[in-house]
């Protein structure tokens, strides 16, 4: 269970805003909403502990996610604007290490097949540098099938340069991981349609 | 434990593999620098004989200063540095698996390819041992205070410059070292108080520097 | 998909050039291994003895030939790159390209030998002189080159860019040689010049030429073979080159 | 004929490491050329054919793969 | 006809002015690393004040060489370089601009610096008079070669050492006849020669270099 | 008028198209589809004239753009996935640079407006470091209100990141451009409401 007390965030000297109370439970799916600079990213980068608050305090499971930062991110996955991925690596290699280095045990056959249902079969062997926009952000969403008991996702406009399948694709896959108890926090500025219509957070009502 | 620490050094010695060329052009700059000083100097061997180990020092220095700023920058930009510090490990394993890494792939070669530049300039076999001998225990230090440097410098603007302006003074102790150990050799006096004091500062390093790298970092991607 | 592209010269076109190079690198190879074989002879047992450096001196039977070759094959480059740049033809591009290896091939030989040689002449492996000093420049441009390439994978790209900087080298390539000249003679220092044989004897000069000719159609052996690997990889999308394939499929 | 016997012939009036040591590696690094040549052309060749089926084995799912 | 040239330098220097500590940056590398050489060689005054143009010259042309990379790096990441390559005017104009812009922001600096630096070896005021008139007349030729090596490598894997690698041949020349004014000078025959060269090098430059830039710019962008 | 004849077009080992025909008529929008990865960036490239195509022409009102380059730039405005902005500078003293570079000549009030009009009006001293991803992008696309005279447009996902509000202004004002004559060419993934249809080019179909 993730909570959210009292929040505020600065960026320079702009306080983007303020008093935020959220709590979301197992299986919720919660999407922030509100125009280009309201805060979405600073506030999903701040429940990530990437940011300091200004104020407030963020708890995963009634522990501060400061004090017990190793026990929280090993629930955690976090899939932010930059793809994370080297350019000179291909794929599969990115994939692997994205994992190996967040402590996931994973094999290199269920890399593979992570990769191939996300549509990259054909460009396993190619330097990441060749990939168009939306391969991309594929690869990165590849390690949604691989981060199987991390309990909370945090995305980033995940539907961002996606074609119109994949959208769709990635959708029952966030429908799945909540209905198995997860967690999802997302923004996105684009109507995708899930199964059951989640919560909504509009940032807009708290932005100073 | 060491998950994370393996998973770097992979990595890092992976994209070493793949940019070989690299490794050869890290040592390519070395011979063309320390080449480039007969031309400013002047091209008399006795001369040239004595200035060598310091320029063979101040060139090493220099070929760490150019690549040191690669050190976390490609990281940074693609968004790889925040994954890996939200990996549930501490930073500091990481850290210094990429430096380890760092090191392997550009300091090794050149303590490698010293004795080489060493003929160029005509120097003799005895002070030429310790000179790479210095070489290859001042350098773990150069590569451990300049991946802080390289930290703290992260994002910033003139990021390469600046970073040569903040370690330049840190590094300039294992230069006076390095390049007195030959002289000391040469002086007759023996250079094993230089050695070992190279060798304890690099483990004085090792031992610290990882730490404030990782607070470093923690604040750059903020 | 042919191209029909218009060429004054037809063997400029890849396809008629690929089948040509096949014809002629084995010929040229056998030279290159006769010419060889009859320079060794010549060099160690028709040369005389030196009567001032003894020895040491039949280093000279690949030092002088290996020294002209590396100068020669960097001209020849620049030449294929300037036209290449000009013309806008493909293949020029690949045999400046396919010329680099070969050419810093033959500068580490020549630096390599004359190092050997100076220990004992000179007592010193490597002096500053400007010879020497801009023998050793011309192995970084060839290395540069051949680093700038290796660093590109888009091999069009590869091709273009490698053209411009052998150009440019190439235009500085004499202000390099002079300057480095004058360097040296500027700080007059206690350097060795190049003693050079006074007057060298016939059969010297004859296996000197020997193994020059043979350099020579080595490079052009070598140089052959290695465009045709070239030619494949920039045309794989060509209709002939999807025959070749069928052919060397079949072959293997 | 110059030597007197294969000895003196290998000990090249003293010069042995230089001159052997001149002609050894200009015929090593000859050598290498030639085999790095071929190895690249082998090379350019397996991957061309190699390329070549998979161009043309995606060829027949292409337009069924994923388009929406 | 000569918008973009305008628009270029001007964006160029105002990137430079907002980021003015840069340019301290670079004055800071070039006292720093010709600090480091009395370390490294010993400090005897007479060898020093010897060595020193040499030193300064080689210091100068590192300096170039460490920022160099920079030149075009940041226009190629955020997509301004492909805009660029889109305006109406030729390319060579903008490119010139740039190649000014890089020169008065980085070189220009180290030739007024020198003089101070020069004090610090106990350098004469007539060879340091010559000395920072070589300095004037060389680096624009220095900025020239640079950029042509800059746009050849950009966004290639190792770019700041492939880049050294690449341009600092072509620099030998430039370092030979600026560092040969001070020796011409001390030994009574005159640095005109020299400096001519320089400056005809210069020129020389000012014309082709921008057309290779050119087009090796298109090339990258591809 | 703008005209291709028999494009194809190469990455690498991968031939992405080939034997693409199409002409489009002043006044006309055309939307390139089709999946992630099959050649809509890179052939929005080529008709800029930033990539060599393999093979086959591209004409601008009758004249090859290689060769009539300069007139052909004059009348183009590109804007692609980057945004082309200088972190150290703010969005004012960003556009102005595109414009000028661009040989626009427009007036210092004039990009106020444009700033204004596409809501950056508070952002207009920030640096753009500092921006959030839709702001950045609203920034590189304040360059269409500048661009009066230009016809012909090519946009490659220009509705990226964009919030509800601004896809909607810059839907209204592509269909301005093309009211007036213009031509739009661009690829997006998402569902815009325009006044029009306009045409739709697949190129899952012509790939290879
Ligand atoms: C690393 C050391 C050396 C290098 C890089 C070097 C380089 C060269 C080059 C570039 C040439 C061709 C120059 C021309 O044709 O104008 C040459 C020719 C020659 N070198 Fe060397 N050399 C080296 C050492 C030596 C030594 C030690 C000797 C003998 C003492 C020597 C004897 C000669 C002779 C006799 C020629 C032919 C001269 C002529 O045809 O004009 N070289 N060398
Ligand atoms: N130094 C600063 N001074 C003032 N404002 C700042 C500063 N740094 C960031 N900001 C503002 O903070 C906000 C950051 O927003 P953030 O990136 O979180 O937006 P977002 O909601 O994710 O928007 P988008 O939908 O465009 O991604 C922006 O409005 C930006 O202008
Ligand atoms: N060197 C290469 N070798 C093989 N394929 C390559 C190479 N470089 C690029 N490609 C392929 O070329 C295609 C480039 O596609 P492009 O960027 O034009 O796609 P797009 O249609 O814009 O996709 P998106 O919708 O994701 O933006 C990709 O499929 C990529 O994998
Ligand atoms: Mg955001
Ligand atoms: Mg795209």
């Amino acid at each position: 269970m993730l909570e959210i007390r009292d929040l505020s965030c600065l960026r320079g000297d702009r306080l983007l805003f303020a008093d935020l109370d959220l709590s979301v439970l197992p299986g919720e799916r919660v999407r922030l909403l509100g125009p280009n600079g309201v805060g979405k990213t600073t506030l999903l980068r701040c429940l990530c502990g990437l940011i300091d608050p200004e104020e407030g305090e963020i708890h995963w499971n009634g522990h501060s996610i400061r004090s017990e930062r190793e026990d929280f991110h090993r629930q955690l996955l976090y899939i932010g604007h930059s793809t994370a991925l080297n350019d000179l690596l291909t794929p599969l290699e990115n994939l692997r290490f994205t994992c190996r280095a967040g402590t996931d045990q994973v094999e290199e056959q269920a890399c593979v097949e992570a990769l191939e249902r996300i549509g990259l079969g054909a460009q396993i062997d190619l330097p990441c540098r060749a990939l168009s926009q939306g391969q991309r952000r594929r690869v990165g969403l590849a390690r949604l099938f691989l981060g199987g008991e991390r309990r909370l996702w945090i995305l980033d406009e995940p539907f961002n340069a996606l074609d119109v399948a994949a959208v769709a694709d990635l959708a029952s896959s966030l429908d799945a991981h909540c209905a198995a108890g997860g967690i999802v926090v997302l923004t996105t500025h684009q109507d995708v349609s899930f199964s059951h219509p989640g919560r909504v957070v509009d940032l807009a009502g708290h932005a100073c | 434990m060491l998950g994370p620490f393996i998973a770097v050094l992979r990595r890092d010695l992976l994209l070493a593999w793949r940019g070989r060329a690299d490794v050869l052009v890290t040592i390519g700059f070395f011979v063309v620098v320390a080449c480039l000083f007969p031309f400013g100097v002047g091209a008399e061997p006795n001369q040239l004989r004595e200035i060598a180990p310091g320029i063979l020092w101040v060139d090493a220095l220099l070929a760490t200063l150019l690549s040191l700023h690669r050190l976390f920058a490609q990281d940074h930009a693609d968004g790889s540095l925040e994954q890996l510090l939200l990996s549930p490990e501490p930073t500091v394993l990481w850290v210094s698996a990429k430096v380890l890494a760092y090191w392997l792939t550009t300091s090794l070669p050149l303590v490698i390819a010293a004795p080489g530049l060493g003929l160029l300039f005509d120097m003799e076999q005895g002070s030429l041992k310790v000179l790479c001998l210095s070489l290859l225990l001042g350098t773990p230090m150069l590569s451990l205070l300049g991946a802080v440097g390289a930290a703290l410098t992260l994002g910033l603007r003139g990021g390469g410059m600046l970073l040569a302006l903040l370690v330049l003074p840190l590094f300039v102790p294992v230069l006076i070292f390095g390049a007195g150990a030959v002289d000391a050799y040469l002086g007759g006096s023996g250079s094993d108080a230089h050695l070992l004091l190279l060798a304890g500062g690099s483990l004085a390093a090792l031992v610290l520097a990882p730490w404030a790298c990782a607070a470093a970092l923690r604040i750059a991607a903020e | 998909m042919t191209r029909s592209r218009f060429n004054i010269f037809r063997f400029a076109v890849p396809q008629n050039f690929y089948p040509l190079a096949g014809k002629l690198a084995p010929i040229f190879a056998v030279t290159a291994a006769v010419l060889f074989l009859a320079g060794l002879w010549i060099s160690f047992f028709i040369a005389p003895t030196d009567a001032q450096q003894g020895e040491v001196y039949r280093v000279i039977f690949i030092h002088v030939p290996a020294a002209w070759m590396s100068m020669f094959i960097y001209l020849v480059m620049a030449f294929w790159s300037a036209v290449g740049l000009v013309f806008n033809t493909r293949l020029s591009a690949m045999m400046a390209h396919a010329l680099a290896p070969t050419g810093a091939m033959f500068c580490f030989v020549a630096l390599w030998t004359g190092a050997l040689w100076g220990r004992p002449t000179w007592g010193a492996y490597w002096v500053w002189d400007a010879r020497l000093t801009s023998q050793l420049l011309l192995l970084f441009l060839y290395f540069g080159y051949i680093a700038l390439i290796n660093a590109i994978d888009d091999p069009r790209r590869a091709d273009k860019a490698g053209a411009i900087l052998a150009l440019v080298g190439a235009i500085n390539v004499p202000i390099i040689y002079f300057s480095v000249k004058w360097w040296n003679t500027l700080h007059q220092g206690a350097s060795v010049s190049l003693t050079k044989a006074p007057s060298m004897a016939t059969t010297m000069l004859m296996g000197m030429l020997v193994m020059a000719f043979a350099a020579w159609a080595y490079t052009i052996a070598v140089t052959l073979w290695r465009v045709r690997s070239l030619i494949l990889e920039r045309e794989r999308n060509a209709e002939w080159v999807n025959e070749e394939l069928d052919r060397l499929e079949a072959a293997a | 004929m110059n030597w007197g016997s294969a000895e003196a012939f290998w000990n090249m009036g003293g010069a042995a490491t230089f001159v052997w040591g001149s002609y050894a590696v200009t015929l090593i690094v000859i050598v290498v050329e030639l085999i790095l040549l071929f190895q690249r052309r082998k090379n350019t060749v397996s991957r061309l054919l190699r390329l070549r089926r998979g161009r043309s084995a995606r060829r027949q799912p292409a337009n069924v793969s994923e388009s929406p």
